[in-house]
């Protein structure tokens, strides 16, 4: 099935496809749909050149990747790499539906936001800064150098995520989707992004309540109590809650933002936490 | 050449650009304390005290992470107030930090209000898409949230670092307790919710036991992330080595290759149940 | 109105039915020592007094299990014989409960003795089935039981409360210590039997790894009950979200569906080896 | 394949038996058939109703639900209401043969008593005792009430599965029995009880023994010997012995109490426990 | 009957033989400091004295494994040096070990050097396998490395124990300190030689993961061994019940079954790896 | 099909092969082939008795069995006594391809090293020799008796692993090879091996530095540093670079050897270690 290719992209369009994501991934983060205005802005002129100025392929797919997405962006540069092959792949008149586009994005976003989210920032990140502090504090300019190779090291790191995503798309995209490896990739990427999700949430969520109740002469401490029973109950119940809101539908999350900050404040006013 | 009014203005820019995300890598250097008070030292001609204050606010915040968005607080919002104070009036480190940590806590505030108001240009962009307008597109994914940010963020630092700690402190003790309380809580809370965005992404039942494992592996062992990550590595790779979860082999299939399928499922599975999430029919 | 013999009578006849069993959730609240001490101490007119010390007797019993209907201890007559002691005598509650305590075993025996009679109801009962006697097995199965449970339990309480301490020890002080130990240790063994029951009644030689992995993990990581429930619940999801054991899923259907397999082979797999267990062809 | 039902049962029936069941469950406890005669005399009024005084239906049912049975009753009713659901099936002429119900009881009978030793007494038992012995010995009467109030909960929560296995049982016994759900459904029980049996066995069997040999000099306390090698091993010994013996065919379990019996007073007359 | 030059035979023969490995649970036996102490007591007259000297140095290598044949110290060498010292001397155990411990480092260099040397047996064999020569391979398999082995460990043990200590502290003088560390270094590494070969052994990715689980499962619990074995032996049991890694079915398969696959590929699965790991074609 | 056996195998013969395999399994290890002129050579007289003195046969035979081999050569018995019966198949004319006996080895060598390894003298020795020590150390001769019991018990074992492994293979070698049942045993012992390996490593291996850092005044210590990021880094670092280097064929055994040791001296000289 030779395709009918009419552009070729170059090393130099997917690098500055990466550095068009790498400067705007957070710049125009929303509530409403996160990443989604960054994917789409990324991806305009590749669009551009593989469809051509105004046409209706390249309107489709700047809508197309409007749609919600959300990722740790270093490992999303994977995501994106793959994509831009995908476009590719398309615009020379594969047959590619806009379902597998979207649904690649959306099934691989989640488990590198875990994956990243831990790794990158969690660990390694937590790495560089500790030893950077550990030098700076006795007023040691190492430190202000390790913050920077961090940044250096992280930027190249996407970059090469970007290539290889690109790499594989091209080379194999269509025989990944079919054989299944694709699948056994997203297992394994989500296992691991969920557990770390729990790891994480165990070590960043804060909560706990100074409660305490006075019954006929005997003090119950409430934080104790339930510490008893399993540690880290009342962070995890929020996890849980704001996790069973969203899956049914109960509330965006805009709305979920405006009900933390007025449960934070009513109970700190009310002294329950 | 110490001017208490370039400081004022450098460290206003530097919170407005830092915070306003742009250059993924590059935002996470510059609202590091360190390099902050490196910098801000190097203007003031003193790199020595600035790093040291930098370390030192760089210790409270080490090991965040921002999941979903989500900045638990805001760091160089507390570096840029504290280290000038550090410089510029001789406070000490320990008393500057405890000025600023809670000041940092309205950085939380403005960076919600930043991701509402942020909804403007993506529903502009979906305007622009329709009609191709890459440019468009892309001055709304960037300049626009940029020069929004200005008007939020340059005035607040500005004012602290010129009018300097008094002004500040003042401040603080007009806002009861129970406010700067209430606001370290939301601090505590925030990547719950990105965690839980996260976990409603990657959305499927099979999945979830993980997250319990995960949880609970930490707080019984006091395991570190990078001590979890190792396990939890080795744990993806072996149910993945022994052919995953068989029901989603099917359904991940489905999702992905188009002949087995027909478009309209496919894409309800995953994406339309993000999109009510956010709030989108 | 403070009667001795009121309270002997009381707290032999709570001992029989509360022993007795009837009403599963019933007779768990009947048994409870604070509970225990809380009634007595009501009739005796001191409710604070006997709650107090059956709570102090609660404690000692805290996180007993009755697998496969084997008690380790009967917390039931310890409390009913301490709580009037404390309250009748103005004995200290940590005195009467050193002597309720090795009492306690004899409630564990007589536990069995019931256990070995109420064979012959359940003889009677396969008797009356044939004849289609409803009312037959009812009677069989609460009636005569509890009745001959008021032989075996009512005695040694009214008699212990009736008496008083001083009898209860001498009665001690006849029987060896070395039995008072053997009768404790038994106590700390007879779960074994209960959780072999279970173990063999689950059966598959699947399943074993698991009871060894839940056990060695409480024992070198000290883990509580209900730790290793989320842990063990867990690894259950997991396991049963990745398909299960295969060779389980032909043999659980086999013998749970009707179309596959002939029913004397079906029949034979669980409850034939079990039927062996219980003695009977 | 619509039934010729003739009888119809009403909720009022299903309550009724699980108080029938939630009364006798314990009374009869026998080594040699455990729960079997207080799982036949409270199916008893159902079998009647359904097959119809003296009929040979009902007699076949009283026998069938006299085999050997055993499990914590409050997760059991979830097994008991599911069974009237297939005796009512089978009396309207369903073809529903014995083995089914009897290995569908005898399938669940084990987890489900693993985990509702495990769980309500092991775990939600001791919170609420040691709660309320922590108001008791201050001599506040919440004591009491929190002990009734688990018997109360559990009650209901008995009561509910009632309901929960019988509308199951109704809705869908045929498919869940031919799909494999139910497979996955004992598989998963059967490993969360196994290794709550493993958890629950290291908690609460105690074995100990004081020897000491004295050799040429040297003392060598076992225990501390067993302790060093693998902790619990004696504990362990007795759990493995006894199920050896079950699996074997060696003992039943009356034999076995009374070897317990002989053994624990032996051993502590020679001093070996 | 002390003689001070028998003792310095048996002890270098003894070293010798047991060092020349026959027998697989003989020379574990022999190599036994607390063996030879007593053994070397009873000649020397004094059982008691030997094998208390002999348990002291037993202490130090405890737990000892020599994966691969890589031996990590030569506790033979070592208590066959200490305990003639203790004997003779009257040296006090503590000083006897500190001596001996560091020369056990060079029984590690003369067990590499020997197996280097046995590459020639091997290669002889290869000839004479040809021919079909069973005894004669069967000399080259026991008496000449034995042969071989006693040039290289008689003399040693001997020199030390006949002109005893002094020379043993001369000869240990000159030795650089950087040199016995590093062979005390090269003691702590040998063993990784050993475990990667069985690593390179098992050989397939899906196992792996394993690896890892059980390194850091020890590495932070500091679980023994023996608690390490129980709990990989129920995972492997588990993952073997659920059907094993899928894709290994196939090629074990594969490996060792002779319809499904051509003899060629077969036999490159495994085996010519290994054979390219010992550097022949 | 029933073979033209010509030549039945002895009890004693097996006996023998074990005898043979014990006393020379180590004599003749070298860096090259390690345990393969042990095996051949215990293999040797039973070959000669199958396939005749002088024969093709036997030539073939002594060739196959120096192939390279290595494991821990108690739990190696398993292995010696099944391809005993295996040769004695093949010889009596059942169609056994050479591929089957060397993958039969290599493939359970492994595995069955590091079961052995970890087992009998990570654990069972040790406990052993523990106890040795401890009456030794006091001058009771118990001591010395532990120390033969080991070696003894050991002895038998393997004994009974040699018959075990032969009448295993007798009865049914051909059943197992098809059947895939050798394939579970293969996977549960790789299992079992390389999670011993991980645990033994973390035991064995010992790899530090003594390396701190001196920049501007702040003292940096090496082995803290990597402590504190994840425990146990450098000896693991050792195990993965040797497991490496002999995947990617970059060297030999005895290469490898000789490398460890140069870097061990050069090391210690300069202080890295
Ligand atoms: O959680 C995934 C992702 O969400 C947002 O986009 C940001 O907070 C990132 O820093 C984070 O990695
Ligand atoms: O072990 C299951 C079950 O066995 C018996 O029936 C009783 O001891 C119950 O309390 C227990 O739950
Ligand atoms: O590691 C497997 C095996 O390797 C060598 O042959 C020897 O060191 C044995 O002691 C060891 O058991």
């Amino acid at each position: 099935m030779e395709s009918n290719n009419k552009t070729q992209l170059t090393k130099r369009d997917i690098t500055r496809t990466y550095l068009r994501w790498w400067w705007t991934a957070e710049i125009s983060n929303s509530f409403e749909r996160m990443q989604s205005l960054a994917y789409a802005a990324s991806m305009g002129p590749i669009l551009e050149k593989l469809y051509g100025k105004g046409s209706q392929g390249l309107k489709d797919g700047l809508q197309r990747h409007l749609a919600f997405f959300n990722t740790q962006a270093i490992w999303g540069a994977l995501i994106i790499g793959t994509t831009v092959a995908m476009e590719e792949q398309k615009a020379s008149g594969e047959d590619i539906p806009d379902e597998t586009i979207t649904s690649f994005k959306s099934g691989l976003m989640g488990p590198l936001a875990g994956i990243g989210d831990s790794l990158d920032f969690g660990t390694i990140q937590t790495i560089f800064y500790s030893l950077a502090a550990s030098f700076a504090v006795t007023g040691n300019f190492l430190g202000a150098f390790f913050i920077v190779a961090f940044s250096v090291i992280h930027f190249f790191v996407g970059l090469g995520f970007m290539h290889t995503g690109y790499q594989q798309g091209r080379k194999s995209i269509m025989d990944i989707l079919q054989s299944g490896r694709i699948n056994a990739m997203i297992q394994t990427a989500s296992i691991l992004g969920m557990f770390m999700m729990g790891a994480l949430s165990a070590n960043m969520v804060r909560l706990e309540t100074p409660l305490e109740f006075n019954v006929s002469g005997s003090v119950i401490n409430v934080q104790e109590t339930l510490d008893g029973i399993v540690p880290g109950l009342l962070p995890l119940a929020a996890v849980l809650l704001v996790y069973w809101a969203l899956k049914k539908d109960k509330f965006t999350l805009s709305q979920l933002m405006v009900i933390i900050t007025i449960v934070c404040l009513v109970g700190a006013f009310f002294g329950i936490f | 050449m110490q001017s208490v009014l370039l400081m004022a203005i450098v460290s206003g820019l530097w919170y407005w650009f830092s915070a306003g995300l742009a250059g993924y890598t590059l935002f996470s250097m510059l609202k590091s304390p360190t390099f902050i008070g490196f910098c801000l030292g190097l203007l003031w001609g003193d790199p020595i005290t600035g790093i040291m204050a930098g370390g030192s606010i760089e210790v409270v915040y080490l090991g965040l992470v921002a999941p979903g968005g989500n900045i638990p607080s805001d760091k160089a919002l507390a570096a840029l107030i504290a280290v000038p104070l550090v410089l510029m009036s001789d406070m000490s480190v320990e008393l500057a930090v405890s000025v600023a940590v809670p000041v940092g806590a309205i950085g939380v505030l403005i960076n919600n209000l930043r991701r509402y108001f942020n909804a403007i240009f993506v529903h502009r962009a979906d305007e622009l898409a329709v009609e191709g307008d890459v440019k468009g597109i892309w001055r709304n994914a960037t300049w626009y949230p940029l020069a929004l940010g200005f008007v939020m963020r340059f005035p607040i630092v500005f004012v602290a670092n010129y009018f300097g700690a008094d002004l500040i402190n003042q401040l603080l003790t007009i806002i009861p307790e129970w406010v700067l309380h209430g606001m370290s809580v939301m601090g505590g809370l925030l990547p719950a919710l990105g965690f839980a965005t996260t976990i409603f992404m990657i959305g499927k039942r099979e999945y979830i036991p993980l997250f319990f494992i995960g949880y609970f592996l930490v707080e019984y062992s006091g395991l570190t992330t990078i001590g979890a990550a190792i396990f939890g590595l080795m744990i993806a790779l072996i149910i993945s080595y022994m052919g995953g979860f068989p029901r989603l082999r099917g359904e991940i299939a489905a999702e992905s290759s188009r002949e087995e399928v027909s478009p309209k499922t496919a894409r309800r599975t995953n994406q339309d149940a993000i999109d009510e999430m956010m709030g989108r029919k």
